[in-house]
């Protein structure tokens, strides 16, 4: 059995290559900067690039499910948006302040979530709204009704501070150098999201689920006549992405304990960015994530560099991940995308 | 929304926000709590405007005036002025307060320029004496032996680096051997970009950091917290309304701006125009700028920070220190 | 979304309008507050005064610009999404030719219209450029236009304000902008006095809607793009350089957005400011464009509205405690609604309406 | 009428009565009655559009009948959906296939009905599964079981649908016109095929317009005309000719029009042509090619050998790689579409649907296509839509194209309609060359002869015409010379009336013709599958 086509195992590698560059590049940075590079590539530095990966890769693998089975879920931004300021609100609503409040608002984020993306996933489905629009529309409505609801329940658009996530520690072994910490003392999302990446995998290339997502997005009409109710496939697989982009957005809500709906909002462009992942990732959920992974490692790096006093202007090099998103594109521009993404399937009778 | 404080008898006030909108936890909601306060007091209506976009700030101001019913206008920021330069003059019988700048030979304006860089001043100066010192408490621990601490800023503007360069000149007054690592989050909402930029400070061996993120500033109390070590507010003692935090605010750096909205309401109300009328200054001398321990910390201080602040405002007031940055830019 | 005849368009339009704003009420009004006197406020804030009215028509000006860029685009197949980044290029690129010009030219009504020539022209020439290159990266990398467009806005935002807050700030300027634009450079008031709208910029954006209307119905040009928008492949085979095509109306539509920018930069704000400090018109053109189903015409009406919409939010905060954003979220729903004929098709054969249809 | 009530002791393996489906206005199936026996081979002929695979359609569960009954094994039955047609034992292998590219043959084969462990996909039961399968008939497909179906030749992805349907317990295979896209080899290959699956007491039905294949494989063939049963008969009494004139109603002349000019002047000209397909492989091979005033070259090939790639890169639409192009002794090479539309090379498209027309435009709009550069409808970039229109009514009318209404949107139009619109425009370019791709695919009779007529028209008025098509016939019927093209080269050039079908066939498929000097290219060996569709 192919995991996944050639091409995508060459993606495989190019993340995994594209990872390595950017260690050298830290290497390269430092001592051209004559700074340490255990001063740069620090234990906390591999666990805030996993923190940042996390919502990234959550909302990818979301939004490649939705995509591989035909539905270009373009509305990720926006569905972050709902899942932060759901948890948000139920936390303050609950006045929950221990850890089990904090799962309870994410669980009620993914719900909420759930429950959008059903009425989005019948209007693109049902009624073959235009994916790209709507998805537009979704981003429109967050960036809209998030604050609006933020100055509702709190008067202004920024929560007042609400529990977060954390991490837990595993006596002795969290003590292990290097490893103890990465592993043993770690945010539980973190672990979710890995946990969940791999599902994603094993489900989509070893199931016959994922046959059927694929399949759904690659000739609908086949799946059709091999019995199996195409728009169910995709109504699962929209839902699934919703979902997904909640908990994103949960996730991002539970470590940052304030939600805070200004400009863009905290999710501030991270849905885009797990559009661009999964593009990167080939639409393998591995892909996916260590394309995530790079993003978060690039945007962790940034940091680094302005706390070791290597600095250009902040500004630009937050432009850092925009560009490079614009070269990965431009490189690796022709991603193969499934066959009948965008195409409304409708079974001959 | 309008409608909080008093029932209006005692006048109406308008406040537009600055591009932070209100619930920043910082600056706009200092300058809005000291309306508040006034609007109890004397039975004033307070309408609340926020603009986050700064190109419609002169319209903002323009529809408030036209509207007409206004006894005074607030405005937060500096980048009102542009607008104010105009409307000061074409509104003449409105009276306007500035926070953050003035608007020359403008009777009508009272315009507030808060000493930013005193208060980044005294930050720098706490922070620079606290890393020394061993504190415990919660948990978070400094490391006294180490000599580091932070600055999280925002977004990497003029503005905010006017900050970074007057905390660093606060630190290196109280010891010039002390690292102070800075990095900025790119936001102003972003405060999982500011937990980043703190986390990595603490990971480098920074015991305090202090923020310039307005509400994104949330991450770095958190980033503290995740950490077992401290941080310190800005604008106003946000280990009130950051109660959450508290245990982690080792203090702030406030500035009086609630005092100013108060007094200059008390002003209109009162009809005493004059007495805040042109250009006013919230600094150390005129006990506008001041540092204020976190409401945990109380008591638990050492000896030390008020024996260095207390000698820092005074060169300040004496002109023995020299800032290198003015209160809005370098 | 592009198949329904014009009558049909028409109907989607007012029907999605009116069921998001339905909707809006009905949030206003779980919300506790009282709906009609909320439908009232955006009334008398966007056309209860002769400021407000301006103020309305200002909106609109822009709207109507930004729309028809994207309009340009979308009938074109392509997703211009970075009009927001190519209206931020263009603006700063004429407000910065013509502050380096301005020593040369002679002071006076004849330099200051030469002048904001020569910064309208700087506007669309920018703007093009800007918008060419996601259409370059689409055309022959196959980069897709959707992602590109939006990564280039933020690095427009980016970097004008990193710019703007330094390089290009001036040693007096006490907030964050460039220099001011000189006496001079301005659209004459003939009919209102609003230091912020003037009726040639009004003028200036219907004419482009007139030009691209004829230019997309009349010439050939306008024949390939609109073919290659509803079939590359038909294009092709009529000798339409697909790639070609692509990178064109790539620049113009950048083109109209640029001059959006220069619109913004002369008739409202008189210099630049950090350009995340400017409105999202480029976004919101998105969903003006889409309810005009991408006819340059119908973004007049449909700016109108959004227009309107966004005039009274400032009434609706001095006036209203009901939270300003609800607005934007409305917005939002209309450009659901308007992505799904396929609903109102539906609701029209439910209830009755609209007669039979195709 | 054959159909009589089945024995009650031996029911067919499928019975249909009474058959009506309807789209619209259109009656795709009118009281269709039909029964196809155990362990037979049955064959349905009939013209394009006479309702063939919309009665399999409603057998698979694909659409519902308006009326009538299905019956299978003597039990009425009603199909929801294929999913009830399966259950019932019965398997469809498409006019196109129903396969997804990127995923290997076996998650093809198990698609729907993946046997699973633990919630995981049992590969190796599935493996097993096919296997076993495969060596019960000798297919060979279980060698590409991790191949993407994409990397397949023609023949094997339908030898995987074929083990698809078994896969899934289908006694009943239909198979709708499996042939088209073969090389005669292929077809050979699969009417064995055919053979042992009845053997093994398979039934099965097959489409197909070749009535020699017809007659070879089956044991009954049913003729369907305008959506009604014409009859059946029995293979082993009937022939070609009688099969023919029950398909189309009427007697069928094979006759050629008359010729009325020699060939002149070479018009369009190739020379060592080398162009690469869409996925990077060369497609074209050096070829040479002439065309001269009054003469109709006739190109043949199994799709996929280079014939779309070549025509492509004569009408411009295609980059060429190597060699050189001339029009009237004038080097083109670098020359796009349009330089060589305004020069008076026109084309007729092999896809109509996507190329010919933009479907959402009324056949006004689709006058202009092509157009937009050609005075009087366009002067100095501005159009002048009088005159388009003008000149869209006049193609309605000289082409009899139906609805005669230039404002109704192309794609509401028939594909013979469409076809007549498209013929028109081109012909309306005044043009010095015309090459035609498939120009009378899947159109019917009446269009059919029409549209031949004018390209033999054209050819007597002085046209230099090129023809690319896979029906022999056609090819026979219109040509002066026929060039075969095989894996991008013409391995030969033959006069239509010099050779037979078989011969073309053989030639299609790479073989040389005995007597001729065989070229030493060691590649092109017999047994390779030729290249697929061509955009690999
Ligand atoms: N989905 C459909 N909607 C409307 N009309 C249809 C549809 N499918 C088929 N038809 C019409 O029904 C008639 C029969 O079509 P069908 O596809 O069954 O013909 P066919 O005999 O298989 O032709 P071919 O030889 O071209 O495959 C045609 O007139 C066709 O136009
Ligand atoms: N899904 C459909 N819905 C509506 N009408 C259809 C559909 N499919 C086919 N038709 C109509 O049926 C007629 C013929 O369709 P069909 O697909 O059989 O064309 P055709 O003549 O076989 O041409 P081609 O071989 O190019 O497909 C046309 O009028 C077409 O508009
Ligand atoms: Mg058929
Ligand atoms: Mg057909």
């Amino acid at each position: 059995m192919s995991l996944a086509t050639d091409s995508s195992q060459r993606r495989l590698q190019l993340g995994g290559l594209a990872l390595i560059a950017v260690v050298a590049f830290a290497a390269v940075v430092t001592i051209w900067f004559d700074v340490a590079l255990e001063r740069i590539l620090t234990v906390g530095f591999v666990n805030r690039t996993l923190m940042l990966a996390s919502p990234i890769a959550l909302a990818a693998v979301g939004g490649l499910y939705a995509e591989k089975s035909g539905v270009f879920n373009i509305g990720l931004e926006g569905f972050m948006i709902f899942g932060a300021i759901t948890a948000a609100a139920t936390l303050s609503l609950v006045g929950g302040t221990t850890q089990l409040h904090v799962w309870l608002a994410i669980v009620v984020a993914i719900g909420v979530s759930l429950a959008l993306t059903a009425g989005y996933a019948v209007l693109l489905i049902r009624y073959k709204a235009d994916q790209i629009v709507a998805g537009l529309a979704v981003w429109f409505m967050g960036l809209g009704f998030a604050p609006f609801l933020a100055s509702l329940l709190w008067g202004t658009v920024r929560s007042p501070g609400l529990a977060s996530m954390n991490r837990y520690s595993i006596p002795y072994l969290a003590e292990v150098p290097v490893v103890g910490p990465i592993l043993f003392r770690q945010s539980p999302l973190v672990l979710v999201t890995i946990v969940l990446v791999v599902a994603a995998w094993v489900v989509l290339y070893r199931t016959r689920y994922g046959y059927w997502i694929q399949a759904a997005g690659e000739n609908p009409t086949a799946l059709d006549t091999a019995g199996v109710d195409v728009n169910r496939v995709r109504y699962a697989t929209v839902l699934f992405s919703g979902a997904m982009a909640g908990l994103g957005g949960a996730v991002l809500l539970a470590h940052a304990g304030t939600f805070i709906g200004t400009g863009d909002t905290m999710v501030d462009g991270r849905g885009w960015i797990a559009i661009v992942a999964y593009l990167f990732g080939n639409y393998n959920p591995l892909g996916a994530a260590l394309a995530a992974l790079l993003f978060g490692g690039l945007e962790g790096l940034q940091v680094q560099f302005q706390t070791v006093d290597i600095a250009v202007s902040g500004r630009l090099m937050g432009l850092l991940p925009y560009v490079g998103v614009i070269v990965v594109l431009t490189i690796w521009g022709k991603t193969r995308m499934p066959a009948s993404v965008g195409e409304p399937y409708e079974s001959e009778d | 929304l309008g409608g909080d404080g008093g029932n209006g008898d005692g006048g109406q006030v308008a406040i537009i926000s600055s591009d932070a909108g209100f619930g920043d936890n910082a600056f706009n909601d200092n300058a809005l709590e000291g309306l508040e306060e006034a609007a109890d007091e004397f039975d004033v209506e307070i309408t609340q405007v926020e603009e986050t976009e700064t190109a419609e700030f002169a319209a903002r101001q323009e529809d408030l005036a036209e509207d007409g019913s206004y006894d005074l206008i607030v405005m937060v920021g500096y980048q009102h002025y542009e607008g104010l330069v105009e409307h000061s003059e074409a509104y003449p019988d409105q009276y306007w307060m500035l926070i953050n700048d003035h608007v020359e030979g403008a009777d009508n304006v009272s315009g507030w320029i808060e000493m930013n860089n005193e208060m980044s001043f005294l930050a720098g100066v706490a922070a620079g004496t606290l890393t020394h010192e061993e504190i415990d408490h919660e948990g978070s621990a400094t490391e006294p032996d180490e000599s580091v601490v932070g600055f999280a800023g925002g977004e990497d503007i003029d503005l905010i680096n006017a900050f970074e360069q007057s905390y660093i000149e606060g630190v290196e007054w109280v010891d010039d051997s002390v690292d102070v690592l800075t990095g900025y989050g790119g936001s102003f909402s972003d405060s999982e970009a500011l937990n980043d930029v703190a986390t990595s400070q603490f990971d480098d061996g920074a015991d305090i950091v202090w923020h310039a993120a307005a509400a994104a500033g949330a991450g770095a109390f958190a980033a503290a917290e995740d950490n077992d070590r401290f941080a310190m507010g800005v604008d106003s003692d946000q280990s009130v309304a950051n109660e959450q935090y508290a245990d982690v605010i080792l203090g702030s750096a406030i500035k009086a701006l609630n005092e100013a909205t108060y007094q200059v309401t008390e002003a209109v109300v009162e009809d005493d125009w004059e007495s805040v009328s042109g250009e006013q200054n919230l600094s150390i001398e005129q006990e506008g700028i001041d540092y204020v321990v976190g409401q945990e910390f109380e008591g638990e201080m050492p000896d030390s920070l008020e024996g260095n602040l207390e000698e820092a405002k005074q060169a300040v007031v004496d002109g023995e220190v020299e800032l290198t940055c003015g209160p809005t830019g370098c | 979304m592009l198949d329904a005849t014009l009558y049909e368009r028409i109907g989607i339009a007012i029907g999605s309008t009116g069921l998001a704003l339905l909707i809006g009420l009905v949030v206003v009004a779980a919300a506790g507050h009282n709906p009609l006197l909320f439908a009232q406020q955006l009334v008398v804030g966007s056309f209860g005064s002769t400021g407000a009215f301006t103020r309305t028509l200002r909106f609109t000006t822009l709207f109507i610009l930004a729309g028809v860029a994207v309009a340009i685009a979308f009938r074109a197949g392509v997703f211009n999404i970075g009009v927001q980044g190519q209206l931020i290029v263009g603006g700063i690129a004429c407000v910065l030719s013509i502050i380096w010009l301005a020593p040369f030219v002679p002071a006076g009504a004849v330099g200051g219209v030469g002048l904001t020539l020569v910064g309208l022209l700087a506007a669309v020439v920018a703007g093009g450029l800007y918008a060419a290159l996601p259409g370059v990266l689409k055309a022959y990398y196959g980069a897709n236009e959707i992602i590109t467009t939006i990564m280039l806005n933020f690095i427009a935002i980016g970097i004008v304000g990193w710019a703007v807050d330094g390089p290009l700030r001036p040693d007096d300027a006490r907030s964050v902008r460039t220099e001011y634009l000189p006496e001079g450079v301005a659209f004459p008031q003939l009919v209102f006095s609003d230091p912020n709208f003037s009726i040639v910029g009004l003028a200036l954006a219907l004419a482009v809607v007139g030009v691209v209307a004829v230019g997309m119905a009349r010439t050939s040009f306008g024949y390939d793009m609109v073919t290659s928008g509803y079939q590359t492949s038909a294009a092709r085979f009529a000798g339409v350089d697909p790639q070609r095509t692509i990178v064109a109306t790539m620049t113009l539509s950048g083109m109209v957005a640029g001059l959006v920018g220069a619109v913004f930069a002369i008739m409202v704000q008189g210099y630049f400011i950090d350009p995340s400090g400017i409105g999202t018109y480029g976004f919101d053109a998105i969903a003006v464009s889409l309810l005009a189903a991408n006819n340059p015409v119908g973004v007049v009406p449909a700016s109108l509205l959004f227009g309107a919409l966004e005039s009274s939010g400032s009434h609706v905060q001095i006036h209203s405690d009901v939270p300003v954003q609800l607005i934007d979220g409305i917005v939002g729903v209309v450009v659901l609604f308007v992505a799904a004929p396929e609903l109102f098709r539906m609701i029209a054969k439910r209830t009755g309406l609209g007669g039979d249809r195709r | 009428m054959v159909a009589t009530d089945p024995p009650a002791d031996d029911p067919p393996a499928v019975r249909l009565e009474g058959i009506t489906k309807t789209f619209g206005d259109v009656v795709a199936n009118d009281d269709v009655d039909f029964r196809l026996e155990h362990g037979t081979i049955h064959a349905l002929l009939g013209e394009n559009g006479s309702g063939k695979t919309t009665l399999m359609s409603v057998l698979y569960g694909l659409y519902d009948q308006d009326e009538g009954t299905i019956y299978v094994d003597g039990e009425p039955r009603t199909f929801e959906s294929p999913q009830d047609a399966m259950d019932a034992g019965i398997g469809m292998i498409h006019q196109h296939f129903q396969l997804v590219e990127p995923m290997t043959v076996l998650q093809n084969v198990v698609l729907g009905h993946e046997p699973t462990d633990g919630g995981l996909v049992d590969e190796r039961a599935a493996r097993e599964e096919i296997e076993s399968i495969c060596s019960r008939y000798g297919f060979d497909v279980d060698r590409h079981l991790e191949t993407p179906v994409e990397e397949l030749d023609l023949g094997t992805r339908q030898r995987v649908e074929i083990v698809k349907s078994l896969y899934r317990g289908a006694e009943i295979l239909i198979l709708d016109e499996p042939t088209a896209v073969l090389t005669p080899q292929e077809v050979e290959g699969l009417l064995d095929l055919l053979d042992d699956l009845r053997a093994a007491g398979h039934s099965l039905i097959f489409i197909s317009h070749k009535l020699d294949e017809v007659l070879a494989a089956a044991d009954r063939i049913t003729v369907l005309r305008d959506g009604e049963a014409i009859g059946t008969v029995p293979a082993a009494e009937t022939t070609e000719q009688e099969l023919a004139e029950m398909m189309v109603g009427r007697e069928v002349s094979f006759d050629r029009l008359a010729r009325t000019a020699t060939p002149g002047e070479p018009v369009l000209e190739a020379e060592e042509l080398r162009v690469t397909g869409n996925r990077g492989r060369e497609q074209v091979r050096g070829v040479d090619l002439t065309v001269r005033e009054h003469e109709i070259l006739g190109i043949a090939g199994v799709q996929g050998n280079g014939q779309t790639e070549l025509i492509e890169a004569l009408t411009g639409h295609r980059r060429v790689e190597e060699g050189t192009v001339r029009f009237h002794g004038d080097e083109i090479t670098e020359t796009g579409r349009r330089w060589r539309l305004e020069a008076g090379i026109a084309y007729i498209p092999e896809d109509r649907h996507t190329e010919g027309l933009v479907q959402a435009y009324d056949l006004v709009k689709n006058a202009l296509l092509g157009n937009q550069t050609v005075p009087p409808y366009v002067a100095d970039g501005w159009i002048d839509w009088a005159r388009v229109t003008d000149h869209a009514e006049e193609i309605v009318e000289e082409f009899d194209v139906q609805p005669p209404n230039p404002a109704v949107d192309a794609a509401s139009l028939s594909g013979g309609n469409q076809q007549k619109f498209i013929v028109g425009r081109e012909i309306g370019h005044e043009p010095d060359v015309m090459l035609a791709s498939h120009p009378t695919r899947g159109v019917d009779v009446g269009s059919l002869e029409f549209i031949h007529n004018r390209l033999i028209e054209l050819r007597d008025e002085g046209l230099a015409v090129v023809v690319v098509s896979s029906k022999l016939d056609e090819l026979r019927a219109l040509s002066d010379r026929i060039a075969v093209m095989y894996e991008g080269e013409f391995i030969d050039e033959v006069a239509p009336e010099a050779v037979t079908d078989a011969e073309l066939g053989l030639l299609m498929a790479g073989q040389r013709l005995e007597g001729e000097p065989s070229e030493p290219e060691a590649e092109a060996t017999v047994d390779r599958q030729p290249g697929g569709d061509g955009d690999r």
